[in-house]
């Protein structure tokens, strides 16, 4: 693999660059949550993004997509992630979305797929409980045999976008041990289902999210996606796949961030000259610079390493390890750091810096922290 | 029996029969602290009460003179009564920055008049006091602030705002940093002045964080008459006034996060691990290394400002204590607060309403309000320059 | 327990410091280590030391010690750590002279204390093996029971002034497992004993230590100080004892090593400045400054714990852990930032700062490293 | 069949020819490098066979033009050449300092008789070089030499003295920067010049370090004459070859950390951890994570070391990439070596003789080495300052 743009790269990332920082600047995002706004996302800018290609970007041309790779939509969500905007690139298209294109389940490929890649259908993928904390074979949710279907009882919590899905698939258990792979099924629930309750819950870092109970939601087997008791490989291999996703927005903010601490270093005066000119803070800088540098490197190699044909699960994993836990520390530190140089200022709401801190908290403890990757990395490397 | 024995007998008495019965307890029965004030609300009735009755006897400051309405006690005889306070569940009758801030210094540097028209009123919990340094955009470099007193003979006039000014809101009078000479060097055309609030002109604006809301204000001056009898020390030598005011600060704000006792971090962390026991090895034991890192270089840090606190006891100068305090309990408290968000994983993600306990939306809100704590008080890097300079002796 | 120094200890510290300033400078320790001295110390030097009744410090007046405590040696040993003074404290005070003195065996002591207080005798602790790491109930000698005594087999390593020692004591499991606290016996051993080889190994650091190998070396039942069976505690609580001792030399150590540099940053001129003028070298110089202070602290509360009559054993080893990993970590950045700003000459060994980070790195791989301390205080407090 | 592998095919079978069978396989056979020069043993016969022979097709200089003796190979040429020498383990027939650092200098700032003189011999291995930058004094602020070189018409008189001197000892020529204009600003009065080390004057002495012997050493200069045909590029213009020559030396000493295959860490923890098992989950929790997120970092280092790779094949131009991979490279060494000293435990301790294995000794040693990492070849503190100033734009 080249670690490199090609140019057709080259021109996305140019074009959703400069359409965040004409239609998605930090200060949407602002405007959003300031507002209270019931969906907490515009719809009229996802179709948008819909229409200029990027939300069919990773999905098969027979569905509307462009059957292209997490190369070009890495790039499109790292640009999409300096401006944090809330659009639903990570739940319906890296996860659920990606859940059904990778089931091979052509009949429910067909309902939903055409609907999200045209930007009118949002999906969710409801996986994680209250216990679960990073282990995606420990749902909170049980599903009981019932006939020739089940009953799903139980809840899910963060659950990206549910507030807003037309559709979520639910992980549940059908057999076996929490933290096990198998017996996990992954059920697709349309969001009118009778038992299904969706509440919005109200996040730090403004990231739209819902709590899901579900009482009694009845399912067939049909609707499991991979097939009763089968989904959890395919579970773990599109959250590794999603975990690129967010490395890319996470590599757009903390750009965004350190860019934003760079220029307040060269304008903000203390002591009678600007603060850029402190050599304790220019040597911290040239540490960030670095960790952003390494940042772009572990991000492009992951999304590479995914698209690769035939990739080696455990190389993948690998990548998407390093990738993840580099950027959880590189994002906290970067925002952590950037307050402290906008010093009281950045500790106010008035000021945008602290928008990004929050995000790469939120975005750390989302798909595992660098602790987890590394306790993964090392069983992994069979110690 | 010794005199201190006497006095220890003595206040005991005195304190069960004026301290009120519901105030008794761990924490003064649940009491919000006493600010006093002339905006001051009592929480009920036994509150006014024990404040009016301690301020009679001149515990609310238990060493200030007689004469301004304290208990003239020797520090021997207050270490006592706070001792029988803390025995008894005796909440503080009250708090705040007139006694911790601005009463010392005008001890320290105020005129006869300045100490008899203040400091009684201070005692008996009238007026709260609010402190005016910081400016917008002088941040660290104190001594840049612009708040612009004109001499106009008797009296000044005074444009500008202050920021971070803690409780402006409430407060009744302002102690602030304001600039009578702007030709003069930085430091040297600076006068600290206490300006009354209510005086026209004057207005409050609370700060919203990005942890939510704030005691902190924004407070603007637009032709504020402060009549120079309010100069503290000499017009244009505030800055002395202030360096003495800021050393007291900076402690203050390091022994907020020395420690106390909390739930533990390890119980936090067997409520939150998969497959953690009620008294085995933390399942995960990078996690439990840095626990354990934690609380013992808290110890370190409590060990040292023991040690401080003896050393003061027996007479010996303090050195750069205040910065080494302010540096390493603001990065203690910080490091408390991002392993407290490791410990709750996903759940320490909440910002308010459902699915998240009313501990966990807490603890997501102190980690957020603890990244100020190396900012606030004087920055870490500030603090760090000081260390280099004053005590190591490193050139400019 | 009061944290601050009585007029009593003031005056020691002055003696200690003013005399390894004027006897014992770091090119004392260059020339024993140039020269090849065989015994790797001064004897003269050893014997004015007890002179100067720092010898007998922790030791009975019986025996002709003045009955004092840690809080005093610790200020002893903190000056001589200043200059890396070779003369054997930690071996014949600490480790063994300690053990005979708390194990209550009053003939033992009566054997060999009088000649450690005078500065005649040397006496050294053989307790770990190569395969023990930090544990002191896992050592590599095996007593096996031979009539009313025991043979001795096996061996020992970095047996601190093991090559000049007139005695050792010896470690042995006579029963149980390796790990348990249970069935360790201390066997007092003279250095003529049939059946054991000393052989001076060469430290990095240039602490004088041996290799000890038993083979089959006769001892009686009677030479087992604390009883057959019965050592493994008092070995465990002489060993924290020491560790308090240790770490005295290590604040010691890390207050020269950072003199030096502070000296250096003053003096030392790069691009037209003297180096001191750099902020970003400041601030690190203000981190180091703040650890020494802290380890001046714990090394001063852990002395105090271990002096107070009938102190809780579990908050002497919290005090001991805590002193243990703080000075380790401590005395290793000071001395590696040290290097850094030394530059190239740094890295010479003509230039001294160089002994420091070498002792650094042995002080803090004996008795436990930082991550052993901490494992044993989470240990401590049950989690 | 392409162009290339037309080559690919006849190189392959020149060099299965050529190269002697006992220098085939894993490192040459354990042959230690040559490094030519006048005062150069070849190990055996074979290793001087193979240099002749290499020399002779060019293949010690690929890149270089045919007329100074090298193969005239396009980029492409040389990687297929690289990769057929890895493939039938073919050891470079030559390494040093003429071919990595001073043939290139020369190729792209000497005059053509210079090139004409000095490269064919460095092709050859006939001239071993070393470098004369540093001084006593100097270190990071190598624009502060002091060397002197007096004007004496067509010649200079060279007096002072070089450190860290690579392999002085056994060099044959040096290429130093000495101080022409002792008037000039800083940087314009330096210039960049070849010195025979035979020429009388000339003395060395090796440095000690720390670790124990190294190749470096103190070169000292007394009324050396030098001629003025051996200055590279202009009189005071050294500065700007100097430039041009770091540059590159950075890269070399950040590649020398990367990564390469050595026993795993975790490996090695198993040999020393009690209670270690062959293939379960390491009993040191703490250490675990800590040899993991040394290797994942070190993961990310070399992934960013093949994107940078990546874009000059692309044709990007480099930016501060130097600047990154020394301090990236050689922090990340030093952590190793920290964590293989933290494996070993008291077992690191020993500098000879009884009681430690032959690998706990180098452990030991090469720890030691690493310390000078972050200081040779540009310390971390002038790699950030070039960061913060070139890459970020911050104001000095």
């Amino acid at each position: 693999m080249e670690l490199i743009l090609t140019e057709d790269q080259e021109l996305i990332a140019k074009t959703a660059v400069d359409f965040v920082g004409e239609r998605s600047p930090i200060a949407r995002m602002r405007a959003l949550r300031d507002d209270g706004d019931p969906a907490g996302f515009s719809r009229e800018l996802w179709k948008e993004m819909a229409d200029l290609g990027w939300v069919g970007i990773p999905f098969a041309e027979v569905h509307g997509g462009a059957d292209l790779g997490l190369a070009e939509l890495t790039v499109v969500i790292e640009a999409l992630g300096r401006g944090l905007a809330p659009e639903p690139f990570l739940s319906t298209v890296l996860l659920a979305g990606q859940l059904l294109q990778r089931s091979g389940d052509d009949a429910a490929c067909a309902r939903w797929l055409p609907g999200v890649c045209a930007g009118d259908t949002i999906l969710a993928l409801a996986y994680q409980g209250v216990t679960s904390r990073y282990d995606a074979f420990s749902p909170s949710v049980v599903a009981t045999a019932s006939g020739d279907g089940f009953r799903l009882a139980g809840q899910a919590i963060q659950v990206l976008d549910g507030h807003v899905a037309d559709a979520l698939i639910v992980s549940a258990r059908t057999s076996g041990e929490q933290g096990e792979a198998s017996g996990l099924s992954l059920f697709v629930v349309p969001k009118d289902a009778s038992g299904l309750e969706i509440v919005r819950q109200s996040r730090v870092d403004g990231r739209n999210a819902a709590l899901v109970q579900l009482d009694d939601v009845a399912v067939s087997a049909a609707d499991a996606l991979a097939g009763v008791d089968g989904g959890g490989p395919l579970l773990q291999q599109t959250i590794d796949r999603a975990t690129i996703g967010l490395c890319a927005e996470m590599l757009g903010g903390m750009q965004q961030a350190f860019e934003l601490t760079l220029e307040h270093m060269k304008t903000r005066e203390q002591f009678d000259t600007v603060i850029g000119t402190f050599q304790a803070l220019k040597h911290r800088a040239a540490d960030l610079f670095i960790e952003i540098e390494l940042a772009k490197s572990v991000v492009m190699a992951a999304a590479r390493a995914a698209d690769e044909a035939g990739a080696d699960p455990g190389e993948l994993a690998r990548h998407v390890s390093v990738a993840k836990a580099h950027c959880s520390e590189a994002y906290v530190h970067i925002t952590n750091e950037a307050v402290q140089m906008f010093g009281g200022v950045g500790m106010t709401d008035e000021y945008d810096i602290g928008f990004y801190m929050k995000r790469a908290r939120a975005a750390e403890l989302t798909f595992g922290d660098a602790a987890f990757h590394r306790d993964r990395w090392a069983a992994l490397g069979g110690y | 029996m010794s005199d201190l024995q006497a006095f220890q007998a003595e206040t005991r008495a005195w304190l069960k029969e004026n301290c009120p019965a519901s105030l008794l307890g761990a924490g003064g029965g649940g009491l919000v602290g006493t600010w006093g004030g002339r905006k001051w609300q009592p929480e009920n009735e036994d509150q006014r009460v024990w404040l009016e009755r301690a301020a009679e006897k001149g515990f609310t400051a238990p060493t200030w003179p007689t004469d301004v309405g304290g208990g003239g006690l020797s520090k021997a005889e207050a270490k006592i009564l706070a001792q029988e306070m803390r025995a008894l569940g005796v909440p503080p009758p009250l708090i705040g920055f007139g006694l911790t801030m601005i009463g010392p210094t005008l001890l320290q540097y105020g005129s006869e008049e300045q100490k008899q028209e203040h400091l009684p009123k201070i005692v008996r919990g009238e007026i709260r006091w609010c402190q005016g340094y910081s400016e917008p955009g002088a941040g660290s470099d104190l001594a840049g602030l612009q708040m612009r007193a004109e001499d106009k003979g008797d009296h000044y006039i005074v444009n500008g705002t202050k920021v971070w000014t803690s409780y402006a809101d409430e407060a009744d009078w302002i102690f602030a940093l304001v600039r009578t000479d702007p030709k003069a060097k930085k430091q040297e055309g600076i006068t600290f002045l206490l300006i009354d609030m209510e005086t026209p002109g004057v207005s409050v604006s609370p700060i919203l964080l990005i942890s939510g809301s704030s005691p902190f204000c924004e407070t603007h001056f637009q032709d504020v008459k402060a009549l120079k009898s309010n100069v503290i020390f000499k017009e244009h030598a505030g800055w002395t006034v202030a360096k003495a005011l800021l050393g007291h600060e900076r402690s203050m704000v390091a022994e907020a996060f020395g420690g106390g006792s909390r739930r533990s971090l390890a119980d936090r962390a067997r409520a939150y691990l998969p497959g953690a026991t009620a008294d085995g090895p933390l399942p995960d034991g990078g996690l439990r290394r840095d626990i354990a890192s934690f609380e013992m270089e808290a110890r370190a840090f409590g060990l040292t400002m023991q040690r401080s606190r003896d050393a003061a006891k027996a007479g010996q100068q303090p050195g750069a204590e205040s910065s080494i305090f302010k540096i390493v309990g603001t990065e203690l408290n910080q490091r408390r607060q991002e392993l407290l968000l490791h410990i709750a994983g996903p759940q320490a993600l909440g910002w308010e309403g459902e699915g998240f306990a009313d501990g966990e939306l807490a603890t997501t809100r102190d980690w957020l309000r603890s990244r100020g704590n190396t900012i606030e008080g004087g920055t870490s890097e500030v603090q760090r320059n000081i260390i280099a300079k004053r005590v190591l002796g490193l050139p400019d």
